[in-house]
């Protein structure tokens, strides 16, 4: 990773550590529909359902950007889309959080073609990022809370090798 | 100098505009020259209205034999007096406003000739201390504003708005002469105070077919549903400084003919006259502004909130009467002088408006409010002008409309000093009435000022207007006017009461005005607010906060995005409310009056392949038009057919006739 | 209303208690495959790539690159090889840097090389 | 046990009507080459004798071909007519079934070539800065198609209300035109171009299993229907027979979907009402649905199960057998306790009324079309294994109304746990058979919770894809919502409308 990434990197990471200090414990979150195959919408729906509950956590959804702190995006990306994403994202008070929801957001089903950009990098700033196609609601709990600061994140500390091969 | 002596210069300075607009030949010099004079009338005009306010009725002045019934007879008085001062404050604003208005050339030489001759009748006509001299007067007044409407006669509908405008005032003159007849004939005398004197000769009855006679006649001039169809027709088509002058001044002249026979000539009316006087204005005043709730066109938008206020203006009248009858001389007085308030203030702020719509037509081109969109942005005089006009007829504090508005609501709700509760529920149910009139006219006035100010310019014409070389002055003194009106009030409440005492006997001012600028409703048990100090704290209330926050604005940084459109590519001006869109809930709710006549079309309906573009109509019922006068239209050209072999062509016929008539004269006159 | 009240008592709590505790039901949960160290050669690794149907898995000389964020967990690479491919049974897998997620499995070499 | 089974071929009079020829005869769907010459009078023939025009898209090969898929729903079958186009233009399907139209905005757009009536065609798929060089199945048309449907000029009297694409929170991204005159709505129309995937172009080239992997990401909400419908076209391409306890898995799979679907759908109605306890009831349901799925097949909405010649997995017959009791009597108490709330039963009755004359001519299916009083259920006019023998009773209503579409999916859910008690009874396994080798076309079809389902694919000899169409039932049913919406309902109706419809904007862009 270069210098300037490196800079980038710990420049979001200390956005993040100031949305935490202020949000944390109540976070508005709007969600932005980049060309899902509608399953994630639904898992994201199902936070608010009884099994989940994600106002207990102080997340709370709002249909208004200006009212948002967190921006959930999930999909490719379709470039013909880039216009509504980009307004969303400025209609967004700062300071703001962006995350990455789901394979496609992530570059995992489609490759950047002329339909879509792949990822949602690719526009916006993205501060986290939640795989799994879809991203089951306890996934993106965690997800949530790793972006506030109440969980740390386990993914780099997993090596996704199972051990006793050699035998 | 006498009250007389002022209207005489007011007079003059008119005539000699006519003479220099006639001389000119439509120079722009000469044109300036007559609107100069034109503007010095006005101011002569006002000073004699307000000095015959306040020093009352002067003395009668007859040039000619006396005793010739066609003697010119002139006299100022208090009740003119209102009238008076308000034509000269509008003669005085369409000066300003013409210069700039009409491009110099014959046409506008001679309109403005003409103009000056209708400004010199209708000063006749507040003037005219007698019969003839009232009628003749008022006849020319009407034929001189029929040729106004006419400055572009080959343009398509203004011929058919002029021939509305003078079929009804000539219905209405007939009647007015009848009126007349009756009142000359009892009293055997030609000179209105005469009259009054002898008023012990007229029999209750011919008292009263009189009065109706007369309501009935300037109903037709002053616009009283179902009198009113001309205005809707003939302002649109009149130059705007015309139609200014037909709704602020000649309406009000309908107003004063009113005025004239129900508080000066005909004292002590029956209170279901009364009672008939204001169901007609109530009546008005609803359906004025229902009508101008659906209409596109900005004048007749203007035009039909005339009604409306001219509704209310004659609710007042006839509440005066009946409280009058009741012996309440207190109220009656006090409604009188609220009605008379609120034709200065209407005055004032409708011949504003229709001079702004005037400005709107010129640099746009259009007066469809659908087409408009966004002036304030091109406007920016305009729109503040208007703005104080608007807030002035909405009868929003602290404006002047607010304050006659609220006179005249608080005599009404004194309805149960009648001690009849009958009358009681009548007169309060004319207040409720009047309470939906006034709400309707808020929603309708947010419409007529913010579909064509606010929002997106809706055609290319609406985007590129400028108000470059457009007229200011006259709107902008207006728009003075209005405000002095209103912070003012106490000072004009005072001129007013004089005038009270010099029409009604009633000394209303110890009742009316107890001090520091606070307003009674002619009874200290009853209600009380001022003007004045209204004004000054909503102005406080709005400025102080502003200074504070401007004064310690935190410096933070901030960053401005564009409004949040739910990401849409682009925002289009047809994604706005439109002024029929917006008084769509109307159309609903009051259907039953509209009977609007909804239409959908689109180049394919097919539900599978629905395309091309939908254009949604639906059009209202001019249920006037359509079920009270086209019958009585078509009744006349079948008199017309009936009676067309009495002209034979011959000779000889005629006359027969002439014999005839002749003999049934000396019949009438050995009767 | 009423009834809504006495189905909501009669129902009681379902609210899961994660993060407190874990959650039962994340068991059953569709997870990224754990490889096997020393039981993938090259050969595998290219079956392995080739049966993945997203960006996921892609072999850069002697490692097998996995990048958890772009696997959807489809779980076609542990159809190819059970034995070296087990379920990981990670589902918190939510990470604050793209880099986090790329894992570099080394390959056994073949006898010889 | 009675076995569904197709009744003799309606083909034989079309042939007769225009002396075609039958190019294939695969279970219960026919395809017939029709001349371009004789198109008209074949789709005249064929609408006049009521079969009901299902799809309708080209292929592009050295010239253009036409098919038109016809549902024959009594005879149980289905039949493809083939048109080579020689010229850019054929006779106006839409004219004879107006339910074409869509599809043909979606040919122009796509390969170029247009009705011969003039009538302005919509642009339906590609966005509008799609140019030259934008990836099509075919070529660019001459001109752009309009957005002739948008209101470019609305009379004074009426204004466009513009909404999304980005709407409410959790949603999928869609733009409402909403042409209005202040109180009712005058028209309504949808921008659904910003979630083009362009899906069908990407499937040219893959082998069947690869493609089942974006098949089931079309619509991810009726997965397993869609994958099916491929599935089975391969299949009937290649002419290979899946496991027959694959097929039962199929059904099992199916079924479930369709169950957590309409407990979704349930769900987004309480929303829509604003009746959150009744919102609150049913995500418990859908969400011990979804475990249940979970369970079963390891994933939470069925993805990975199905296979081209069979599926992956067996379902866990004891963990649905435990689970799914308990998830569907969660549903049946909140469905029972929604049917005795008034304030919630008013607000859909007679709202988003579809007629059945509609349903018909826009070509509707599903539980719209059903509620609208046109009994199609693919599982029952062409029936497939596992339905030919385990056959769904048929639930039909006819008010066309929100409430009646409402109905239709509770007896549907109940249905479908008897069907999955039967299927699991008729012992379901897993494999799949391999695919021989081999090019050839042929069609699929599956009845997914928003009704049925189609595919059609033509693979080369090595078994690549050399043209796929998905069809999921989104792509029909969405044109009949402008038209529920428009029935004297105010704004607060569209979302309870859109609701019962439970549509999903990425399977009609796809």
């Amino acid at each position: 990773m270069s210098a300037a990434a490196d800079g980038e990197a710990a420049l979001a990471e200390r956005l993040r550590q100031r949305v935490a200090s202020q949000f944390g414990r109540s976070l508005h979150i709007r969600t932005l529909d980049t060309g899902s195959c509608a399953v994630c919408e639904q898992e994201i729906r199902l936070l608010s359902a009884p099994h989940y509950d994600l106002h207990r956590l102080g997340f709370f959804l709002t249909p208004a950007p200006r009212h948002a702190d967190l921006l959930m995006v999930t999909g490719p990306m379709i470039r013909a889309f880039d216009v509504a994403a980009r307004k969303t994202y400025e209609a967004m008070p700062g300071p703001k959080l962006v995350v990455a929801t789901g394979a496609c957001a992530l570059g995992g089903v489609y490759p950047a073609d002329a339909f879509v950009h792949g990822t949602v990098g690719e526009i916006l700033p993205v501060d986290v990022w939640i795989p799994g196609c879809p991203p089951s609601p306890l996934a993106l709990l965690q997800g949530l809370l790793v972006a506030v600061d109440r969980l740390a994140e386990k993914v780099s500390g997993l090596s996704f090798t199972a051990d006793g091969a050699d035998s | 100098m006498t009250a007389l002596g002022w209207l005489a210069v007011a007079a003059a300075g008119w005539g000699l505009a006519v003479l220099a607009a006639l001389a000119g030949g439509g120079r722009p010099g000469a044109l300036r020259l007559c609107c100069a004079l034109s503007a010095l009338g006005g101011a002569a005009a006002i000073a004699g209205g307000v000095s015959a306010l306040v020093w009352g009725n002067g003395r009668v002045i007859t040039i000619g034999p006396a005793e010739v019934a066609g003697s010119l007879q002139l006299q100022a008085t208090s009740l003119a007096g209102v009238f008076a001062a308000l034509l000269g404050l509008v003669a005085v604003a369409i000066a300003l406003y013409v210069p700039r208005y009409h491009e110099p050339g014959p046409g506008t030489a001679l309109y403005l000739a003409v103009y000056n001759l209708a400004l010199v009748a209708s000063v006749a006509v507040l003037a005219a201390g007698g019969v003839v001299t009232f009628l003749v007067a008022w006849e020319s007044m009407a034929l001189l504003c029929y040729l106004l409407i006419l400055r572009h006669p080959r343009r398509e509908a203004v011929a058919a708005g002029a021939f509305w405008f003078l079929a009804l005032s000539e219905t209405g003159f007939v009647l007015i002469i009848a009126a007349f007849v009756i009142l000359a004939t009892k009293t055997h005398t030609m000179e209105l105070s005469v009259i009054v004197a002898r008023m012990h000769l007229v029999s209750p009855a011919w008292r009263d077919t009189a009065y109706l006679l007369a309501l009935a006649g300037f109903g037709f001039k002053a616009g009283l549903v179902p009198l009113h169809v001309w205005l809707p027709e003939a302002h649109p088509v009149a130059p705007a400084d015309g139609s200014a002058f037909l709704s602020g001044l000649i309406t009000k002249l309908g107003v004063y003919g009113m005025v004239l026979f129900s508080f000066r000539l005909l004292p002590a009316q029956p209170a279901w006259t009364g009672l008939i006087t204001m169901a007609a204005g109530a009546l008005t005043a609803a359906i004025g502004i229902l009508y101008a709730m659906n209409e596109r066109d900005l004048k007749r938008f203007l035009a039909y909130s005339t009604i409306e206020n001219i509704g209310i203006i004659v609710t007042a009248l006839g509440a005066a009467l009946i409280f009058g009858a009741y012996h309440q001389p207190a109220l009656a007085a006090f409604l009188l002088l609220a009605g008379l308030y609120h034709v200065a203030n209407h005055g004032t702020y409708k011949t504003l408006l229709f001079l702004e719509a005037g400005v709107i037509e010129h640099t746009t081109g259009t007066r469809d409010m659908d087409r408009l969109g966004g002036l304030i942005h091109r406007l920016p005089r305009t729109a503040v002008i208007s703005l104080v006009g608007t807030l002035g007829i909405a009868a929003l504090p602290p404006l002047n409309g607010f304050v006659s508005e609220w006179l005249i609501f608080q005599g009404l709700f004194q309805g149960f000093r009648t001690g009849s509760h009958l009358l009681g529920i009548l007169i309060v149910t004319a207040a409720a009435t009047l309470g939906l009139t006034g709400g309707l006219a808020i929603y309708a006035f947010v419409r007529g000022y913010g579909i064509p100010f606010l929002g997106m310019p809706r055609t290319r014409p609406a985007a590129a207007a400028t108000e470059r070389g457009q007229p200011v002055t006259g709107p902008a003194l207006l728009a003075v006017a209005c405000a002095a009106l209103a912070v003012g009030a106490p000072v004009v409440l005072l001129v007013l009461c004089r005038a009270m005492r010099t029409v009604t006997g009633v000394a209303l001012r110890p009742v009316l005005l107890p001090g520091n600028l606070t307003v009674l409703p002619a009874h200290t048990d009853f209600s009380a607010f001022s003007p004045t100090w209204l004004a000054v704290f909503l102005v406080a209330v709005t400025a102080v906060p502003l200074l504070i926050y401007l004064a310690g604005r935190p410096r933070a940084d901030s960053v401005t995005v564009p409004v949040w459109d739910g990401g849409m590519v682009v925002f289009r001006p047809r994604m706005q409310y439109s002024a029929m869109t917006f008084s769509a809930p109307t159309r609903v709710t009051f259907d039953a009056l509209y009977r609007p006549a909804v239409s959908v079309r689109r180049a394919s309906d097919d539900p599978a392949g629905r395309s091309g573009p939908v254009h949604y109509d639906s059009q209202v019922t001019p249920l006037f038009l359509r079920y009270l006068y086209r019958p009585v239209i078509r009744a006349v050209e079948w008199l017309a057919d009936v009676i067309r072999p009495l002209q034979s062509g011959d000779v000889s016929l005629y006359l027969f006739y002439i014999f005839l008539m002749i003999l049934l004269a000396y019949l009438l006159g050995a009767l | 209303m009423p009834l809504w009240f006495a189905r909501g008592l009669r129902r009681g709590i379902v609210t899961t208690h994660y993060p407190a505790r874990p959650d039962p039901s994340a068991a059953c949960l569709p997870t990224p495959p754990a490889f096997r160290t020393g039981m993938i050669d090259r050969q595998l690794a290219g079956e392995l790539v080739a049966a993945g149907p997203s960006q996921a898995l892609h072999r850069d000389g002697d490692v097998l690159v996995f990048d958890v964020s772009r696997c959807t967990a489809c779980g076609r690479c542990q159809e190819v090889a059970p034995l070296a491919v087990t379920p990981s049974g990670e589902f918190e897998l939510a990470g604050t840097s793209q880099a986090a997620f790329v894992k570099k499995i080394g390959l056994v070499l073949e006898a010889g090389q | 046990m009675t076995t569904l089974q197709p009744r003799p071929g309606p083909a034989a009079s079309l042939l007769t009507a225009i002396n075609g020829t039958t190019l294939r005869d695969r279970g219960g769907a026919e395809t017939v080459a029709v001349p371009a010459a004789q198109l008209e009078t074949a789709a005249h023939h064929l609408a006049a004798g009521g079969a009901r025009l299902a799809d309708l898209f080209a292929a592009d090969g050295d010239q253009v071909t036409l098919r038109l898929i016809w549902g024959f729903d009594t005879e149980r079958q289905y039949l493809i007519t083939e048109t080579p186009l020689d010229s850019p233009e054929y006779p106006p399907l839409s004219d004879i079934a107006p339910a074409a139209f869509t599809e043909e905005c979606e040919i122009y757009e796509q390969f170029g070539v247009r009705p011969a009536s003039g009538k302005p065609l919509n642009r339906v798929a590609l966005p509008p800065h799609a140019g030259k060089d934008f990836p099509r199945l075919g070529h660019q048309p001459p001109e752009a198609p309009a957005e002739a449907h948008a209101p470019h000029t609305v009379g004074g009297q009426a204004f466009e209300f513009p909404f999304g694409p980005v709407r409410q929170v959790g949603v999928e991204s869609l733009y409402y035109g909403l042409v209005t005159s202040g109180e009712e709505i005058v028209d309504l129309y949808l921008f659904t171009w910003h979630k083009h995937r362009g899906l069908e172009w990407r499937l040219r080239g893959r082998r069947p299993a690869e493609a089942m992997f974006l098949a089931e990401r079309t619509e991810g909400l009726s997965a397993t229907a869609v994958t099916w419908a491929l599935a089975a076209a391969v299949e009937s391409a290649l002419g290979a027979e899946p496991p027959p306890g694959a097929l039962l898995t199929r059904g099992i799979a199916l079924e479930l979907e369709r169950l957590y679907n309409h407990a979704a759908a349930m769900a987004a109605l309480c929303q829509s009402t604003g009746l959150s306890v009744g919102q609150a009831a049913a995500e418990i349901a859908l969400e011990r649905l979804l475990r249940v799925n979970a369970a079963t097949f390891g994933h939470r909405y069925l993805f990975g199960v199905l296979d081209a010649g069979g599926v992956r997995r067996a379902p866990d017959q004891a963990a649905l057998r435990d689970g799914l009791p308990g998830a569907y009597g969660e549903l049946r108490r909140a469905a029972d306790a929604l049917l005795g709330t008034n304030s919630f039963m008013d607000r859909l009755e007679a709202t988003g009324i579809v007629t059945t004359e509609q349903a018909r001519r826009l070509g509707l299916v599903g539980p719209v079309a059903r509620a609208a009083g046109v009994p199609i259920d693919s599982r029952l006019d062409q029936p497939t294994a596992p339905y030919s023998v385990h056959p769904p009773a048929l639930a039909v209503r006819d008010a066309g109304d929100v409430l009646a579409r409402f109905r239709v999916m509770l007896d549907e859910a109940a249905d479908s746990v008897r069907l999955i008690g039967d299927l699991l009874d008729a012992g379901p396994g897993d494999g799949a058979t391999a695919l021989p080798t081999g090019g050839g076309s042929g069609l699929g079809w599956a009845e997914s919770p928003r009704g049925e389902a189609l595919a059609w694919v033509s693979l080369d000899a090595d078994g690549r894809i050399t043209r796929a169409r998905l069809r999921p039932a989104s792509v029909r049913n969405w044109r009949g919502f402008d038209d529920a919406a428009r029935s004297q309902n105010v704004f607060t109706d569209i979302p309870i409308i859109e609701a019962s419809f439970w549509l999903t904007v990425a399977g009609t862009a796809r």
